[in-house]
């Protein structure tokens, strides 16, 4: 079932998110990494990143928190050693780039531009802005803009980039225009907000960084919203949808409000095998529901109902 | 590294009670082959519509060939999920993941092994004595726990090695105190060439410094939370050395759990070094 | 175990949350609703409300959506049927109210204002400004502000003015700041982040409303974060910390995280005994750990640690 | 109402298959002695650490006094709760909450009384037939459904009532077509002087209709999704005609399930009717 990111043409819609596939080798046990949709790698930073501290991970219900903090060995040993593999066998690899300024973003950027392999750029917006005292560029519409921009100058014009958004903004179709105006060809969403679990017995957070990620299915109902939002703002607006999907019904929601591809994220590690079965099961739900192409149950929820009333309810 | 990992639904066999342990021996053939002594599963926990989205990981305590292969753990009711594996009955299925992680390296000629065991640590070293009684290693015990309901496998260890030091902090059984304190005198004693230890991180870290004094070589099987097991989400990170002299932020799952004990920087367990490879401020403080 | 709003004394820390008591009347047939550390009213409107069309709740993992639209038979019939009924019994009651405008809640905060029977009163920010073209006070601080200066000002000097906020905004801290610097007495948090479900068989949002508030333990991670930023930036603001608390264990996370009381709302539904449960639960706990007096604590995991350090996480 | 509801945590005595049904027995002691024919109970389903927050309600089949009191609610699998609790096996423990809701009125004095049911909603109508013959009254049938496999308690109607009609959509058992289809000549054979029904919406809006054009009191019991089942969510409501003429959004949990059919404005369920009290636009709209 073929799927579309801007313009360029996957074999299938389910995609790994970003910092949940590793480098693609350690899933491959399991699953053919070069038949997803595409991989989505973690975030790519120029430096090599040690990390939080442990503990990184807690669970809560139907979610977790992660707190890994980026690490990674730096955009020059994943383009010696981690890129090559995948382009290698074929796999289309998007890159997720993480950065603390305009600058950073930029120049990974450039640093990507000619390297083959290449499918598509996603931009982590969800990092803090050192020169505006942390702030996340995803909070900011006007530095998320900045740099979509300035990515997607230096990016060759025919790879795409997409701009990854977070829920745990006032107004994500504020900050999703902002970075379709900045040039994105594509939005990712939704990035993990910000959550926190406290270990009652040590009386301390449970994760050594004290905030982390919130991740799982817990967090569905606010991909679908933001999924729903955006696509009904920016209608021709390619969204990648993510955020608990553990299922093919999960990922036809996600279709349904509005998503033309879907990532699995926290689902993986539990069923590293989850990316095909869920394609197969979506193919299958879209099959009984007679559709024979994706793209016609792209955003289908939002055609008018009668006893539906769709504006955000107050409560 | 014996083959890859693979998911299967395997199906309770039998569930015993050791003491304040539970041991679980589940069929699942693709596991129980691959297996060398070291490996871990993971499991899943909860039944459908489970909260619980995360596996857990145990060590392998043994496999044996009966009903096309069966895989054991033991384990200790720590919170809900092992509260959930605690009531787990004959003829349930369970979803394992397995074999995982870097089994502990066996030495090529005969040699003097001394396995140090913790608490439910203690499991993954039995099926490890046997391989090394193969290989016509000399296999001594050091168990040890809190109190005599927490030590695992004295009875087997007594029986398989050639000798078998037990210690609790509560003088229960065998000598009051810790593996650690009696290690010395036995690695004189049994004129040990190695040491394996598996245990909390303290007892892994004293394990560690008396072999580092003694100057034999010490290989640890470590415990750190894992979201994954598979290597894929960077959880489970611990400051190692690598052979380059650098310190590395490395994963329990998949470069361990077994490492070279002078390796593991346990007194920075819980932190980054700052002389650790892309460490904050070392690079850019971000 | 005594619990301080402000400088009113409760008798203990376990209130239940605005929207999932009913009137009082309906729980009392469980438990003794007199002996609540007090019990939030659902919103209360000037006029009566029908609220919104069914169905008005979907189930997700580990958590709900509801959009009730705050059906209400207004505030006459509230002080004239409900109030006097709890008044009478003795039982706290913390009147929250919703408006559409400074205006509209001003008005009902001078209608408060002489009733008897009124422990505080509880600002359910997240309503839609109609001035502002809908957007919820609570994602913009000045007009929060205004709402609780003027609140503030209308309602007896005695009587605690606190605000409740919504998670889902950029910064929740800003939001916090405004409207203490307003006049708040306290806050409380969290209020339902919007979210959404689609019946993937029906192929439409699963709530007639389309969106929904998302309550239950799919959002304490972002319960605790909030008390836990909030707490380190304004120590000196009472907490009320509320958002899919089930158990004494979930109450004393909020605890430490630096709420002085915790409020129960989803979990009523399942288990209509929950508060007094909740409060023997926490009692133990704070008495397993040597805690005479609650006050001791608030805000607990908030002390240096070794290993920690607390700032947000990038991921 | 007979008294106040409580919660227990009930012991399943037996399950069965009814054709396309599950039947579960509880041990509930508090729940049976309260009961009376149309009340409601609510489950708490799947186990610990579910991910599964809100009950689910069932229409009281039936209660004896056996064991200190039981009770037995029929249900189709729908969702993941359901096929939990198609799960459930005798002994395993269950959290109910009941009896809920308003009972089915009785008539004062003798009267034929047609019983109406759709699917699954025949499963009150035997304990309430029960009482209407304690009373003294005439009981008729009649029950349908899509398929015979989902007609439920045919052999028991035909056992206990004066007539049984059979209704199937596919015509696979009784006449082919609605239970609303016939109505109208099983009400003027048996003279009918009030009808009780159950089942899906539509078809007590037409069961309803028929009853009105008859003039002939009708009794429905409604269902609408429920996050509690007590009264204090406002998730269950439905447009309501009260006795001072005013349309009320008002709980099915609480002041239903059981109406008067006449009041319940079905062509305006699942929206707010511009006239109901406190509508948007009526007054203010927001
Ligand atoms: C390689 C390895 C081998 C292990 N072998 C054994 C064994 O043989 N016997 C045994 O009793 N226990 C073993 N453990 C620890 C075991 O995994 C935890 O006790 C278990 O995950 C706790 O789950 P819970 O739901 O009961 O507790 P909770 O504390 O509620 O678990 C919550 C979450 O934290 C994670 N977690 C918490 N502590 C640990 C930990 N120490 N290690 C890994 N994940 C953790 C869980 O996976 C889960 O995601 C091993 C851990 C590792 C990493
Ligand atoms: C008063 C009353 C009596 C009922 N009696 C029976 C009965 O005797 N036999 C029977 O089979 N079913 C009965 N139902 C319907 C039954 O409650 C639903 O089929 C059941 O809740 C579905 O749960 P699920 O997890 O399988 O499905 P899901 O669709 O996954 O349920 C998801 C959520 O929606 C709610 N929900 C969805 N549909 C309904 C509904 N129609 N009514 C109430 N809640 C709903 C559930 O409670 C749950 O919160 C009754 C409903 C009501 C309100
Ligand atoms: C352990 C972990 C690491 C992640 N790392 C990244 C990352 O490097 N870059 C990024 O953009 N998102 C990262 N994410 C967010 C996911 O890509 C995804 O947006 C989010 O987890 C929601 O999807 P899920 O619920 O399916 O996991 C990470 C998530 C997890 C759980
Ligand atoms: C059905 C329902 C109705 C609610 N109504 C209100 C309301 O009227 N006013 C308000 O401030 N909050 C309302 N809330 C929000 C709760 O008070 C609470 O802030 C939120 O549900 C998080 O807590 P919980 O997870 O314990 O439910 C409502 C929540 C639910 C589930
Ligand atoms: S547990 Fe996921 S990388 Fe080790
Ligand atoms: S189900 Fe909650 S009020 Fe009826």
């Amino acid at each position: 079932m073929r799927a579309y990111l801007a313009h360029v043409e996957l074999p299938n819609p389910i995609l790994a998110a970003a910092g949940c596939a590793g480098t693609g080798r350690e899933l491959s046990a399991f699953a053919d990494v070069t038949r997803f949709g595409a991989l989505t790698t973690r975030s790519i930073t120029m430096a090599p990143r040690a990390g939080r501290p442990t503990p990184r991970m807690a669970e809560t219900p139907s979610g977790m928190l992660n707190a890994v903090g980026l690490q990674g060995p730096g955009v020059e040993a994943f383009l010696a050693r981690e890129l090559p593999w995948l382009a290698e066998r074929g796999a289309r690899t998007v890159v997720s780039i993480g950065g603390g300024s305009v600058a950073e973003y930029t120049a990974l950027a450039r640093r990507l531009a000619d390297a083959p392999g290449v499918t598509a750029v996603e931009i982590n917006l969800s990092c803090p802005n050192v020169d505006d005292r942390g702030r996340v560029f995803a909070r900011d519409g006007g530095a998320a803009a900045e740099v979509v921009a300035s990515v997607r100058a230096a990016m060759r014009y025919d790879v795409p980039v997409v701009a990854k958004l977070a829920p745990d903004v006032a107004d994500v179709v504020a900050i999703a225009r902002a970075c379709v105006d900045g040039g994105a060809d594509a939005l990712a969403m939704i990035n993990t907000p910000i959550g926190m679990s406290i270990d009652v017995d040590a009386m301390r957070p449970a994760l050594a960084a004290g905030t982390g990620g919130l991740s799982g299915p817990a967090i569905r109902p606010l991909a679908v919203r933001c999924v729903w939002q955006v696509h009904a703002a920016l209608p021709g607006v390619p969204l990648i949808g993510m955020g608990g999907v553990t299922s093919g019904r999960d990922a036809l929601e996600l279709v349904l409000a509005g998503a033309c591809a879907v990532a699995v994220g926290t689902t993986l590690f539990h069923d590293p095998y989850a990316c095909p079965r869920i394609l197969r099961e979506l193919e299958e739900l879209l099959h009984e529901r007679g559709f024979d192409r994706l793209a016609d149950a792209v955003g289908l929820a939002h055609r008018p109902a009668h006893r539906n009333d769709l504006e955000e309810s107050p409560l | 590294m014996a083959g890859t990992p693979v998911q299967v639904t395997g199906t309770v066999l039998t569930t015993r009670r050791v003491d304040a342990y539970h041991a679980l021996t589940v069929v699942a053939p693709g596991i129980a082959d691959r297996f060398r002594p070291g490996h871990f599963v993971t499991v899943a926990v909860g039944g459908p519509q489970t909260s619980m989205l995360t596996r857990r990981a145990f060590a392998v305590h043994d496999v044996k060939s009966d009903y096309g292969g069966t895989v054991e753990f033991v384990f200790a009711v720590r919170g809900p999920g092992t509260a959930w594996l605690a009531d787990r009955k004959a003829r349930d299925a369970l979803d394992m993941v397995g074999p995982l992680g870097r089994p502990f390296p066996l030495p090529r000629d005969p040699a003097t092994c001394l396995l140090v065991g913790g608490e439910y640590g203690s499991a993954p070293l039995f099926a490890l004595a046997d391989a090394l009684h193969q290989r016509n290693c000399r296999v001594d015990f050091v168990l040890g726990a809190a109190s005599s309901d927490r030590v695992f496998g004295a009875l087997r260890a007594r029986r398989i090695g050639e000798t078998t030091t037990l210690t609790t902090q509560d003088g229960s059984l065998g000598m009051r105190g810790s593996v650690v304190d009696v290690l010395p005198a036995v690695i004189a004693d049994t004129r040990a060439d190695v040491v394996y230890a598996c245990g909390p991180m303290p007892m892994l870290r004293g394990v560690t410094a008396v072999c580092v004094e003694f100057d034999i070589p010490v290989q640890v099987s470590v415990e750190e939370a894992m979201a994954c097991g598979i290597g894929i989400c960077m959880t489970c990170v611990v400051p190692v050395i690598g052979d380059d002299g650098a310190t590395r932020m490395v994963r329990v799952c998949t470069e361990g759990p077994v490492f070279r004990g002078e390796r593991v920087r346990f007194d920075d367990v819980g932190t980054i070094p700052f002389d650790a490879l892309g460490a904050p401020g070392g690079d850019r403080g971000r």
